[in-house]
Order: structure tokens, then sequence, then C-alpha cells
């Protein structure tokens, strides 16, 4: 059997929204299990771990799990991400972090052993961008956003680059933290009153998210000039804003909804049979449907493993061998039964971060759900690049790492 | 401009307040009656918003458990109840919540010192939090009593007449302040002026000598407990209504603290001029000063705010004279 | 005057209790004692005697200080009363002013009296009726109805706890040490108020005291407790002319009352340690 | 009957002022740190370092400092998590400062520099006191945790604001970075840990303990007789600090690895250091151990006999955790409401005792 | 044994024949109050050294207050505090403790949460100095002056004959030892002046005999000068130098027992036609 352990979270502050995730992350696992005997003739194991969005517990469920096995951590917590860098570079074991996580372990050279495929917060920061230059005929000189943003470090995640975008595009930047958990934000949002930005970015997480598209909704603040990060981009985030939070725009870069072929298997052989994670109840849901990208994409990864290897049972090595290999084209997605469902990744020694394409999907309350605004769009690469050079350069030289590739 | 930018913050400012303030009311209940500061205040909120979601979407209690021991799928029986019933329902069940703390904790450590009972209470909230998802699920739930949300009309056309800039106010805000009053008014009347009111405050002194007068503590605290259960229940619908119900929800306890820091920890009207105070503070801080120094200022100047004020009265605004003697 | 305890109910009847706090501490040692309906009971012994600990193993207050009452039994009235909780014990007419004054700090002095009524329930005018009462008993207390307990010294406290406890309109007081940080005017005045109140109102009193002296004077019948034992007991003339009595709680010796500044260290020893 | 007190007398006075005055505790604890110190190293496995040992070493650390404060001093606080930061963040600065300076140095240093912080603090323990000092130090908890968040010059200007800890070596042996074997890592916790556990009991059995004890007990009274607020309380503060820094300085450099201010050492460190405290049992050291074992231990093992061993769902397992810790802690305050330590004490009174209990 | 008796004491004589030294110290003209409470209305009287000087009269009569302002801890609105023939300029309390004064209270004021032996360490805690970094590691001046000042604390206990409870924590105790306990964390401060506030109430005959044998033995043989407030008239009349008597904050009588006894004011206020 394969071990691909799930640290996840159920409880504590980000509960909601890990828990939909997790079963995401499970289901695919089950499907593949039950509909092809897993991957190459091994089954799947998803022994799951309680991390509570805690980085002591994160550590405490690695260090529990990694002894049976694991082949690769996913533990949707950037805190935990930070944790576990020095730490399976020393196990050698992949963690894979699409979306969150460390944006400069995009650079293989340095960061061998973590993956961050399709895209990461700069990436999403330029993607949120160029769709806003889009949407201004390519100039957004003298425009103003606002960037509103979780106080930690995923929150900090894009200031750098959007400062960066800002004197590149001449936009003005402004910058309003939140502290955790964000059930007060009414001085920030007077501020956004006051200053009447063009645009507001955000960041957010949790509570946060319900919050601020509550409070924008309460100043007027048009939902379409309000773009969220991938991770400000479920349901539990628009729902309690009831119809107020109609026209707000996230990004994403995995299909919402069940309108995709591997939803028949996934109802036929885990739903139906009572297999499915809690019962199925958020079973196409944004954030489950990411969860299911990432398992997605990691059964891809151990599939390519196990071609390069030339046996069904891998290491870890052997799957990061299989990462670096990964090629997931439009095709291969349709014949998984989720066309369109992401972008295409394509990873290898030096590029750990696939192509950073993301789109923008929009919330329609009436309807309740989210619908797909806009195709895949790549991110600036000329000004990504050299922060990621940088940033990764900076840490190969704190932690004494000498880039290979 | 600028002047009727901040007075619209501070405005906002004052609404947040009573908003803390509804949590702390509960905090300074059963502090005054029991010496306890009552650290799950906080969970017994979030706990009371679950429990009336719960009933008014027809829930089944436990489902998780019982799916997981039984191997079945229940979630929802099927049918709905009114806010009104839900409430009095929750009410109800909070009551039983007194009773069984009073019962399986605090009857067992009478006359023990304020800092052991709070420990109690914090192992109480640890208790209630892990009981409530286990009960009604760790998922957002959207709560709907019918309480209106979203800016109010009237008032900013009126500022818009009177003063060429409308002010906006949730309506949710405006009645917080309504019920908020009414509730401090019906506390103060009680705790000053009835017999039980008086026991209460005897109790906090000193267990023992009030059990020596014939002071039930048993009936003190489960009234206590149930008339903060109850408070409990309005900040849960105040607070659920406005973000969700969810675990976060727990988390307004700490904004409630430095209210009473500065309030008094035995004085209910303190409770709410606190809150106008803290409110007022932090976010007129956050929205002048915040951007100086790069924001998310609030949590922490609230309770610097709140500490400067204790050095100049260590007893907060309208707390009970500490008593000094040899 | 009152003659022994032979002619009258008993109403209070201890049996033979033993008393443990904290798993491990024994206090108590078997006391068997029995409190006659309308007497004063006087409980004398030295410091640790158990004193405190019988009156409060009576009202059911050691729970809380994490004793309890592991052997005998306590009767009021024929009724065992040991599983009842304090506030039940009141309704009965049993109340116990504690050793250390225990005021409630934070409540104005006219506020602590006013709990002591808690129990009541024959209204308004009843309860300031009585107020008036305690306040002509304890003139001082009215100057200071105002002011918090816990800034009024130690005498006021001790008085304020004396009225609070007649607040209730008891049938039987346990008073602790009522004498204790007193002026002696005050002490007189405070027996005689019990005095006034037993034979007045009939109403009941077990006192605990160190004050032998002025506790034989005032009691009709005294048990002396030490180290968890009673050691002698009888009606308070004969124990007032028991010689160890006179010598070792009354101060005297052959010659009349002797000089604190005489005292030797070398003592007699007790006979009944012996 | 073996465990005794009588026939162990003590001839001077110095004898009797010692640590474990009964000799079968003192060969007990001998026997302990012998095995700890010589025997686990040899046997230890990442799991038990990292998910056990270690957080356990750590965390009665800062127990211990906080029990000085809260159970000694009776200053309440709930100011642990930012007083653990500023010893992280310290010991960030210096390591990456004075890449030459021996580690062990640096955390020490960053201890004291968190004695300073703490002192500074503790001023308003001065006038504010019981509940009201501890909701006031939470102003500390929310300012410091801020203040790191916010100057990037803490966090050495990265990206995120995170920091991470760089390899540093001791005699050739990796005590930080990813490379630190997890005997390593265990023996650093175990040296403070022991070291700063006898330094303590130094400090509460002698003058400085006394005047601390004092204040607590009636701070008016401990005035009258000569006892100086100024510096019993402040001194407090800066010892618990002290110890407190460490602890955040090992948490971050020796077992986490990496940290962010908010997330790693955010108000639920402050709650949970406080109750190991008390479950532990206030003013004793012995207490801050029981405390952190228990705090540390009991949910691992609970979930793993819920996950692991019956199948349950992590959530579930996770709600029922809390359900279960939190009825614990209730029933033990029931049982000893002076925590772990007074009933291990219990026991040994009746064992005294046994087999005649009366 | 603990301190150096006294040096060759001038001044008058006693009742019973000692000698008493000059005036130690002097309050002049005090008056306290608390917002409308005059606890204490201008009163004057002074201590002698090496004498026992009473305080009495009824309960709320200031008596108390009177202590706190001489051990500053009120500080009172008007007067002037001498001591040793020289003004004392406003102090903390701690600094008054470390001119030698030491006293009970009346409220027992132990400290719960120690031994005995602990409790009455703290009464020496002035006179060890070691360092906090030697008292961490336990080492040279630390060790040292504890086993010096414990040796100190044993004489005490041994003298007021407490040793089965040395390290029994005093919370457990039964009131009367308390009151012992407390006098010996006064006495091993070693002080000029003990201040005494009613250390017997509570306390059957015999216990108060003990007590008076130690107050009497440390006035004797430490010459250490004792002010006391008590309510019970033997002791006072057996035990006293000099006494003064207060009513309502005023000072109402001043003077040998025996002048004391006699005069009528102190008679009606406090003494009661029942007093023999
Ligand atoms: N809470 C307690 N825990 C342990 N021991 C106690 C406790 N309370 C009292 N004791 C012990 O019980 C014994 C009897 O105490 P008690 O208070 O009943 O004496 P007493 O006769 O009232 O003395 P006093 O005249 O001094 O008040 C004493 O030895 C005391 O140490
Ligand atoms: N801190 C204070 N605040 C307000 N009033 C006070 C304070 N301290 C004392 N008093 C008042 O001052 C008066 C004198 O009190 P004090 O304690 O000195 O009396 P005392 O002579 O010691 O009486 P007792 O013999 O009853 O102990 C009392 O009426 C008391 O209520
Ligand atoms: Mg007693
Ligand atoms: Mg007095």
């Amino acid at each position: 059997d394969l071990v691909v352990p799930n640290l996840s979270y159920r409880t504590g502050p980000y509960g909601a929204n890990g828990t939909q995730y997790a079963d995401g992350f499970n289901d695919y696992f089950t499907l593949l299990n039950e509909r092809d005997g897993g991957i190459g003739g091994e089954k799947i194991q998803t022994p799951e771990c309680e991390t509570a969005y805690n980085t002591e517990k994160g550590v405490e469920c690695y260090e529990a799990t990694k002894g049976n096995g694991a082949l690769v951590y996913n533990p949707l917590s950037t805190g935990i991400t930070y944790q576990l860098i020095p730490k399976v570079s020393a196990d050698k074991i992949p963690l894979y972090t699409p979306g969150y996580g460390r944006t400069s372990a995009k650079n293989g050279k340095v960061f061998e052993w973590v993956f961050n495929a399709p895209a990461n917060y700069w990436d999403g920061a330029s993607v949120a961008i160029k769709y806003l230059l889009d949407q201004n005929g390519g100039d957004l000189k003298g425009k103003k956003i606002a960037l509103v943003y979780h106080n930690s470090a995923y929150g900090k995640e894009p200031i750098r680059t959007l400062q960066e975008l800002s004197k590149k595009h001449g936009f003005t930047l402004s910058e309003l933290p939140i502290d955790p958990p964000g059930q007060e934000q009414k001085s920030q949002w007077l501020q956004i009153r006051r200053d009447k930005p063009d645009y507001v970015v955000m960041w957010g997480w949790g509570v946060m998210n319900q919050t601020a598209i509550q409070e924008a909704a309460n100043i007027r603040f048009p939902m379409e000039n309000f773009i969220g990060i991938w991770w400000a981009g479920s349901e539990v985030d628009v729902m309690p804003v009831g119809d107020a939070a109609n026209g707000y725009k996230s990004l994403t870069f995995n299909g919402v909804g069940t309108d995709y072929p591997v939803y028949d298997d996934m109802k036929k052989f885990v739903i139906e049979p009572g297999k499915a994670s809690q019962g199925g109840q958020f079973v196409g849901s944004a954030l489950y449907s990411r969860g299911m990208y990432a398992a997605v994409v990691i059964a891809e990864a151990i599939k390519k493993a196990q071609e390069l290897a030339g046996s069904s049972a891998i290491t870890a090595p052997q799957l990061r061998d299989g990462f670096e290999a990964l090629d997931i084209t439009p095709e291969r997605l349709t014949e998984i039964g989720l066309p369109d469902f992401g972008p295409e990744i394509k990873m290898s020694c030096d590029n750990h971060g696939g192509s950073g394409m993301a789109r923008l999907q929009q919330w329609d309350a009436g309807a309740k759900k989210w619908s797909l605004i806009t195709e895949f769009t790549e991110p600036d690469q000329d000004v990504l690049n050299p922060l990621i050079a940088e940033d990764s350069e900076a840490y190969a030289k704190e932690a004494g790492i000498t880039p290979r590739c | 401009m600028e002047f009727l930018y901040a007075s619209e913050v501070l405005v906002n400012g004052l609404m947040a307040g009573v908003m803390y303030a509804l949590v702390a009311l509960g905090f300074v209940l059963i502090y005054k009656a029991s010496g306890v500061f009552n650290y799950a205040q906080g969970v017994m909120a979030l706990f009371a918003a679950m429990t009336l979601v719960g009933i008014m979407e027809g829930r089944v209690p436990f489902a998780h458990l019982i799916n997981a021991m039984f191997g079945v799928h229940v979630s929802h029986f099927g049918w709905t109840v009114p806010a009104i019933f839900g409430i009095a329902l929750t009410a109800l069940i909070m009551v039983g919540l007194a009773i069984a703390v009073e019962k399986l904790v605090l009857k067992h450590l009478v006359g023990q010192e304020p800092i052991i009972l709070f420990m109690a209470t914090i192992g109480l909230a640890w208790f209630l939090e892990g009981l409530g998802d286990v009960m009604w699920g760790a998922d957002v739930k959207v709560l709907d009593v019918g309480l209106p949300q979203g800016i109010s009309d009237g008032i900013e056309a009126a500022t818009n007449d009177w003063l060429g800039y409308g002010f906006f106010i949730d309506k949710l805000d405006i009645w917080a302040t309504v019920i908020a009053a009414a509730l401090v008014a019906a506390l103060v009347g009680f705790s000053q002026y009835t017999k039980q009111g008086r026991a209460m405050r005897a109790v906090a002194d000193d267990h023992q000598a009030a059990l020596s007068v014939g002071i039930s503590l048993r009936f003190i605290w489960i009234m206590v407990w149930s008339i903060a259960g109850f408070v409990a229940l309005v900040a849960g619908i105040m607070w659920g209504t406005k973000s969700g119900v969810q675990f976060s929800l727990s988390l307004i306890a700490l904004k409630a603290l430095p209210v009473l820091m500065l309030g008094g920890f035995t004085s209910i009207p303190g409770a709410i001029v606190g809150g106008l105070i803290i409110g007022m503070g932090e976010k007129l801080f956050e929205y002048f000063i915040g951007p100086m120094v790069g924001g998310a200022t609030e949590n922490w100047f609230a309770y610097v705010l709140a500490l400067l004020f204790l050095v100049f009265r260590p007893q907060g605004l309208f707390g009970e004279r500490i008593i000094e003697r040899v | 005057m009152f003659d022994s305890a032979a002619g009258r109910e008993t109403l209070l009847e201890i049996n033979n209790i033993e008393v443990i706090y904290n798993h491990v501490i024994l206090v108590l040692k078997g006391v068997s004692l029995s409190v006659p309906k309308g007497g004063i009971t006087a409980l004398l012994g030295g410091n640790g005697a158990g004193k405190t600990t019988t009156l409060k193993a009576i009202s059911n207050l050691l729970h809380s200080e994490r004793g309890e009452v592991t052997k005998g039994a306590i009767n009021y009235r024929g009724e065992p009363i040991q599983k009842m909780d304090p506030a039940s014990l009141v309704k009965k007419g049993v109340i116990q002013v504690m050793e250390g004054r225990h005021c409630f700090e934070h409540l104005t002095v006219e506020e602590n009296l006013l709990t002591g009524a808690y129990t009541r329930t024959d209204g308004r005018a009843a309860v300031a009726q009585d107020l008036e009462m305690v306040y002509s008993y304890f003139p001082r207390l009215k100057e200071r109805r105002k002011s918090q307990a816990g800034y009024t010294s130690g005498g006021e406290q001790q008085m304020c706890a004396m009225g609070r406890a007649l607040m209730s309109r008891p049938e039987t007081i346990l008073l602790d040490e009522p004498s204790m940080g007193l002026a002696p005017q005050l002490v007189e005045q405070i027996f005689e108020i019990v005095k006034a109140v037993n034979e007045g109102e009939g109403v009941t009193f077990l006192l605990a005291e160190q004050n032998t002296n002025i506790a034989l004077r005032y009691g009709h019948y005294g048990y002396i407790l030490e180290s968890g034992r009673v050691v002698m007991d009888g009606p308070a003339e004969a124990l007032r002319e028991n010689p160890d009595v006179k010598e070792f709680y009354l101060g005297m010796s052959e010659q009349g009352r002797k000089s604190f500044r005489d005292v030797r260290s070398y003592r007699r020893r007790k006979r009944w340690l012996a | 009957m073996i465990y005794r007190e009588a026939g162990d007398f003590k001839t001077s006075y110095r004898d009797d002022g010692q640590t474990f005055p009964i000799r079968l505790d003192r060969w007990g604890y001998y026997a302990l740190l012998a095995v700890a110190f010589l025997v686990v190293p040899f046997f230890i496995d990442s799991y038990w370092a990292n998910a056990v040992l270690v957080p356990f070493l750590i965390y009665a650390i800062a127990a211990i400092g906080l029990n000085i404060l809260v159970g000694y001093a009776g200053q309440v606080s709930l100011g642990t998590g930012g007083f653990m930061a500023v010893g992280a963040y310290a010991v960030y600065k210096l390591m990456t400062a004075f890449p030459g300076v021996p580690i062990f140095v640096h955390i020490l240093l960053a201890g004291l520099i968190t004695a300073l912080v703490g002192m500074l603090f503790g001023l308003p323990s001065l006038r504010i006191k019981g509940f009201y000092l501890a909701v006031a130090t939470l102003a500390a908890q929310f300012f410091l945790v801020w203040l790191f968040n916010k100057v990037p010059w803490f966090y050495n200007y990265s990206a995120s604001g995170q920091i991470t800890a760089p390899e540093r070596t001791f005699f050739g042996w990796a005590v930080t970075g990813p490379a630190t074997s997890a005997s390593a890592k265990y023996l650093t916790c175990l040296v403070f840990a022991v070291v700063l556990a006898w330094v303590a009991r130094n400090l509460t059995r002698g003058t400085v303990g006394r005047k601390w004890m004092a204040i607590r007990d009636m701070d008016i009274a401990a005035e009258i007789i000569g006892v100086n607020p100024l510096s019993a309380k402040l001194s407090a503060f800066a010892v618990s600090s002290f110890f407190i820094g460490i602890a955040g300085a090992l948490l971050f450099a020796v077992y986490l690895g990496a940290a962010e201010a908010s997330e790693a050492f955010g108000i639920n460190k402050s709650f949970l250091v406080l109750f190991m405290v008390i479950i532990g049992g206030l003013g004793s050291i012995f207490g801050s151990f029981a405390g952190a074992a228990f705090l540390v231990l009991l949910p691992v093992f609970l979930k793993n006999v819920l996950v692991a061993r019956l199948g349950w769902p992590t959530d579930l397992a996770a709600h029922l955790e809390l359900m279960i810790v939190g009825a614990l802690i209730i029933f033990f305050l029931i049982v000893e409401p002076h925590g772990l330590a007074r009933l291990w004490r219990l026991t040994k009174e009746k064992l005294r005792l046994w087999p005649f209990p009366h | 044994m603990i301190a150096t008796p006294a040096t060759e004491l001038t001044g008058e004589f006693t009742t019973d024949g000692r000698r008493t030294g000059p005036v130690l110290m002097d309050l002049k003209n005090i008056t306290l109050r608390f917002g409308g409470v005059v606890a204490i209305k201008d009163i004057s009287f002074d201590i002698r050294e090496g004498e026992i000087r009473a305080i009495i009269g009824p309960n709320g009569a200031g008596k108390s207050s009177m202590l706190n302002v001489i051990s500053g801890f009120y500080v009172p609105q008007e007067g002037e505090i001498w001591f040793e023939g020289a003004r004392r300029p406003p102090m903390k309390p701690y600094e008054v403790a470390r001119l030698g004064l030491a006293r009970t209270f009346q409220n027992i004021a132990l400290f719960d949460g120690m031994s005995v032996l602990d409790n009455i360490m703290t009464g020496r805690l002035n006179r060890m100095k070691a360092p906090l970094w030697a008292q961490a590691i336990w080492w040279g001046r630390a060790e040292r002056e504890e086993v010096e000042n414990r040796e100190q604390v044993e004489k005490i206990i041994d003298f007021l004959e407490i040793q089965n409870i040395r390290k029994t924590p005093v919370g457990r105790l039964p009131y009367g030892l308390k009151k012992r306990v407390e006098l010996a964390r006064a006495l091993a401060a070693e002080p000029r002046i003990l201040l005494l506030d009613e250390p017997m109430a509570g306390m059957n005959v015999e216990e108060k005999e003990d007590m008076c044998r130690f107050i009497l033995d440390v006035n004797d043989e430490f010459g250490t000068t004792i002010a006391l407030i008590e309510h019970d008239m033997g002791v006072v009349m057996d035990l006293s130098d000099r006494v003064v008597v207060m009513d309502y904050g005023r000072k109402i009588g001043d003077g040998t027992p025996d002048e004391v006894r006699a005069n009528p004011e102190v008679i009606s206020a406090y003494l009661g036609v029942s007093q023999e």
C-alpha cells in the first residue's frame, strides 16, 4: 500500500474550511481505490491526522505518520509548511502545497522536496492584477488598489509582489491588515470608504472572509471590484452574507460544482456505497474541489513515479522524481473525468511550481453557485521570477543549501 | 469632511462597543455572583448560537457521533422551527446547562480560591466547545432569526440631507444597542434592588458566610448561570447573525476582556460604558494611527487602553473598591 | 435559673462524631454532645481543641473546607441533619455565627444585616422591625450602616456578624467565639444580649468560647474539649467550682486570681491527660 | 511500609533545607535523572523526541517560569505567549547576527532579554491586582506579537514574516536546524530543563522565594513586615520571564525550527502554560513538570486511542478529545484543587501512614 | 541571645522597678481621616525605650489605625512622628520596618501558603542580602546566610515552644498557634519596637498566660520596646508600664495602669461598671 497522510483540520478557527478540503482529498483516493484498485495496483491509504491549523500539532502529526512510509505531505497551512520544509528535506519526503505555503519553493534548485504547482500566492497576485489590467484596457495608472490581508505569514505573502506590480503599472497600493480571526473590520472598511480605492484585493481565511464581504456590502463597495485569493472564494465565505455578496469575485485554480464526468464514478463508487468522507455533504463545493484537485495531482505524480521507477511500490524520493517529471495536460485531465478542471501542470527539476496559471470565478447569490468568468491566465513571470530567485537564494544562504540542477 | 469621516468611525466604534458589551455582561454577572471569572462565557455564546441554529434547522443532535457509532446517516429531522420557539427552547437548554454546571462543577468547588474556579471554567470551556461540535457539527452555520442586517437607509438619507454625507450604520448594530440597553436596565435593577441580587453579591464575597446565613449557593448559582446563559444566547444571536455561527464566535470573549477591565469586573453599567470607550477608542486609533504603524492595532490597543486606565484606577471605572486592610 | 439538661427536651444531639480534614487529618475523635432546647450550652477548650470543627460539623460547613464527618450521627429534633445543606438548615432554624466574623466585605453594614433575613418569608415590615431591634442592640452599627463592612473595625464586624444571625429569627444559634476582639464592656453586652434573646425569645445557644469565665457565667451547661475529645462536662456551676477548670481555664490559683506577671513556665500537668 | 520518613534524621540545618528531604525520594530522582541522561538518548526516535519529550521539556521550563510568577509570587499572567515570542525572536536575531557565538550563550541571552521585557510589563502589577492584572498582561501578549509581526527588522525582512532557525552546532553536534538528531534536541532541552528546575528550586527555597510567597499570600502584610513590593514583584517578573524566554527560544530554535509570532506564540500558548501550572499545582516545581506532562501527553494519548485504536473520524476524535480534556481538568480540580503535585504529596502522606491511617 | 541588650538605660523606673529609657517614638498631634470618618483625632503620646505601652479603647476607637500609622501603612493627614529624636519623613511601610519596627496584626496576617518555619524566616528577610544569582545557584553567601538565619529562627522557635509544628503549613493551624507564629515572625526581625495588635484575642487563660510570659521575656531579655493593644484588662493592667486610652479617635486617658483605672472617663467609655 501507498501512504498519503492527510494532515487535515476539522476543528479550531478554520475547521469549517479545512473539513471540506479534507473530504475532497479523501474521496478522490477512495475513488481510485474502489474503482481502480488503487494506483498501479497499489491501494492508497490516507491516514488522517488532525492539526487544528496549529503548527505544533502539525509537527506531531508529521512525526506520527512519517514512520509508516508516508509519501507526501499536504498540510493546508502556510505555518505548518514552514515548519515542515526543513524537516522534509532532512527526511527526504516531498511536500506538496498547491496554492499555499512558501512561494519561493517554486525554485526546485533550492527547495528540492517542496512542490507548489499549479499556482502560488505571487502568481495569484499577478493574475488578479492582470485581470484588472484587462478590465481597464491594459492601464492601471492612477488607480488605487487596497489589499486587505490576514495578518499572518499567509496574508503577507503577496505584499512584495503587489508592490513590484504597482511600480510597474503605476497604481497605488494600500495595505490593510486584519488580525485573525477577523470578526471586527469596521475601521478598515471605513478607511476604504474614505480612501475610495478602485479595487480591493483580499488575502483572507476563515471568518475574516465573510466579515469582509459583509462589511464591503455595508459601505456599498461594488462587489465586482472586490477580488479574493482562492482561499477567499468558497461557499462558506459568501453564503452567510446572503444576497449582498452577489457579484463577489475570487481567484481559483480549480473548477467547482459537480458538472464533471468524474462525479458519475464518484457517485457510483464512493457516495452511494456510503464511503464518502463525512457522508459527502460538501461534494462539489469550492474547497472540496480543491482538496480533490490536490489528490488528483498527487495521484498523477504517483503514477508517473511508478512509471519511472518501474515498480508500483514507490518510495518517497521516487515520488519526488515523479513530481519533477509530472505533466498533466488538458487531455489527461479530460481522461480523468475533469476536463478544464485545472491548468496544465508541467514541472521539472528547477520548476516546482508549474505554470502559475489561475482564473477568476464570480459568486451568483441567486443561484448560490460560483461561475467561472475567465480562462486560465498566466502570471507576469518577468516580475515574479526575480523575486523568487531572490527569496530562495536568501534562504539557500541562510540554511546552507547549494542549489542543484 | 475629515471630521465627518471621523464621526462615522466614532459612531461605528460605539456600536461595536455595544456588541462587545453584550459579551462582557455575561462575565460581569457571574463574577458578581460568585467571584468566578467565567472563561467559558464566549464558548457559551457559541454553544447557545449553535444550539439555536440546530433547533431551528431541525438538525439531529450528535448526528456525527451516531453516524460514526452505528454506521447510519442521519442529519436532519426534516422540520424547521420558528425563531421564537427556537430561542425559547435554547434558553431552556441554557438553564439546563446552568443546572449541570452547578451540580457537576461548582458545587464541588465551594470556597476554593478564585484561580481554581477560573481554571474550572476553562475546563468547562473546552468541554462545551467539544460538546457543541459533537452535537451540531463544526460547519459554518447561517443564523437568521429575522434581525435586519445591512446599512440603514433611513439614517443614511437623514444624515445625507442634514450633513451632506450619509452615515453608514448597520441595522444589526442598532438592534444590538436597543437590546443591550434593555438588558442592562433589567440587570441593574435586579442586582441592586432585589433580595436575590443582594444574596448574589454576598456569595461573591464569601461563600462560607453566605452558606452560614442560609443563602443557597446552589440556587444563586443556577440562577446566575441561567441568566448568564441567556445573555450568552443574546450575544450569540447578535454575533452569529453578524458573522455566522462558527468556532471564531467563541473568541469574541477576548474582545470583551478589556471592556471588563475598563468598566470593572463587578459593574453592569461598567460593561456598557467600558464597551463604548473601548469600541470607540480602538476604532479611532486604528483609523487614524493604524495606517502609520502598519495597522492591525485593534487587539492590543484595547488592552493597552484598559491597562493605562487601570494604572490610575485599579478597580476599573465602576468596579467595587478593592478593599485593602490589615 | 435554668437547671441542667435533665428536665428539658434535647434539641440537638451529637453522637460520637469523627471529623477528618483532607482525608488524612483526624480532628474530632468521637465527640458527643446534647443541647437542650432553650438552654445556653458552652463548648470550651484550648486552641485547636476542635470547637470550631464541631460547630461546622453541625451546620454542615465542613464540606467547603474539605473536611467530612466520617462517623457518628448528628440529630436535630431527632432528625438526622448530616446530609442537609446549610441553607435548609437555616430554614429549619439553625444558624451559625462563624469564627473570624466573615462579613460580606463589599456589602454595606445594613446590606449585611439584610442578607441575614434571606430565608425569611414574613414580609418586609417584620424584617425592618428586626433591623431596628438589631440596631438597638448595637447602636454602633447604626452609625456605620452605610459603610462597607470591609472597612469597619474588628469589633464592628463582630457585631455585624451577630446582628446578621439574629436577623434570621433563628431557633438555635451556633456562636463561635463571640467575645473575640471585643472590648470588655461589649463582651458583657453581647452576653447580655445572648441572655436576653435566650430568655426572651427562647432561642437555644451552643457557643464555643475561649473566655471560660464569662461563658460559664452565662452558660447553663458546659463541655470541655481537648484534642478532639470531650474531657469533662457538667452544669456550669459545677464546672466553675472544679479545681482543674479553675486553674487552667479561669486562671485562678488557690489565692484567687493571680497576676499575669507571676506566671512561671512550670505548670501542673492536667490531671486528665495523665 | 517501605516509604518511610521516620528514622531519616537531619543533623544540620543545611541538610534540613535540601531539595529532597526524604532519602527514598532522593534516590528516586537520581535514578530518574540517570535514566533521562544515560539511557533515553540512545533509544529516542524522532517521534518520541518531537511529539512528546522535547515539547514536554520545553513546556516544563515555561511552566516553571510561569509558576514562579503565578504560583509563588501570586501575580497571574496571561502574557506567556508574548514573552516566549521575545525569547524566540531574540535568539533568532542573535543567531543570525552572531553566528560564531555558541548557541547556548544565545539562548541564555535570549532569556535575559526576555527578563528585561518581562520587568517592563511587570510594572503595572504594582497597582493592578488579581484578575485585573491577568487581563492587563494580555496587553503584553497582544502588543508583543503585533510588534514581531509588524517590524520587519525582527524577522530579517523575510517575505512572509516567518523566522527559520539556521543550523548551529555545539562541539560538532547540530543543535538547531534540520539536521539535528532526535537525541541532540532532547539532550539540549533536558540540560536546560534540569538546570533551570534546580535554579528554580534554589530560588524558591531561599530569601527571594519567601519574599514572593509573602507577596502572594498577603501583599499588604508583606509590605508592612519589610518586603519591598516593587523589587519582589519585579524580580518575580524578571525571573519568570527569563525562564519563559528560554522556553520560547528552545521552542523556536530547537523544537519547531520555524515560527511565526501570531501562530506559534498566540494567546492559546499563554492559556496552555497557565493550565499546566494550575493543573500541575501552583507553587510546585514538580507540579510544573506534572502539568506539562499531563497537557502534552494526554492529547497525544487520546488521539492515539480514539483515532488509531478505535478508528473514529479525526474530527469527532478531536471534539471528543476537547470534551475529555475539559472534563478531566474539572475532575482533577474537584479531586484536588491544588493540583497534581498536591495529589502526589497526599498519596505519599497516605503511604507514609499506611497501613495505620489514623 | 537575639539582640544586643539595650545599652545602659537612663530615665525613670517603672512600676515593678525596671528602668525605662528615653523616648524612642513620639507621636505628635496625629489626625487620620477616611473620607468622612475621623479614625484618629489629634492624638499625641510617646513610647519610651524598653517599656511596655498598652493602647486600649472600645471597638472602633482607632487603635489599630494608630498602629497602622506607626508602621507607615496609613498616612495621617496631620501630625508628626518622631523616632529616636528625629522627625520621620514620609516612608513606605517596608522602609519603616527596616528602621526596626515589627508587628502582629489583629486579623492574623500570616502567609497561609507557607510553613511555620518559612513564615518566621520572612521576619529576617531584611537581614539576608545575598544577590539573586548567588541564591539561584545556592552557593557561598546565599547558603551561609540561610543557615545562620535559620539558627536564629530556631532559637525563637524554641523560645515560643512551637518546635513540633515547624514544618506545618500555617493555614492548618488553630487560631491560637497562628497568633504565636505571628509573634515569632515579628521577633525574628529583632525589632527595636514590637507592635502587638490584640495578641491574646481568642485565647483561653492558659494560653494567655503563655503569651504573657513570652511578652515579658522578650521585654526583659532583649530589652525590646513593646506597644500592645489588648481588650483583656487583666493582661493590660498586669503587663503594661503605661496605658493610652482612646475613644472615638480621641485620647481620653494616659498614664500608669492604676491611674487609668481610676479615670472616670475611661470607666464610662470603656471598662464599664462591672469591672472590678
Ligand atoms: N481546613 C483544615 N484543614 C486541616 N486541618 C484543620 C482545618 N481546620 C482545622 N484544622 C485542624 O483541626 C484542629 C481543630 O481546629 P478548630 O478550628 O476546630 O479548633 P478550635 O477549637 O476552634 O480552636 P480555636 O479556639 O483556636 O479556634 C486544629 O488542630 C486544626 O489544625
Ligand atoms: N481603611 C479604612 N477605610 C475606612 N474606614 C476605616 C479604615 N480603617 C479603619 N476605618 C474606620 O476607622 C475606625 C477605627 O478603626 P480601627 O480598626 O482602628 O478600630 P480599633 O480601635 O482597632 O477597633 P477594634 O478594637 O474593634 O479592632 C473604625 O470606625 C473603622 O471603621
Ligand atoms: Mg475555633
Ligand atoms: Mg483593631
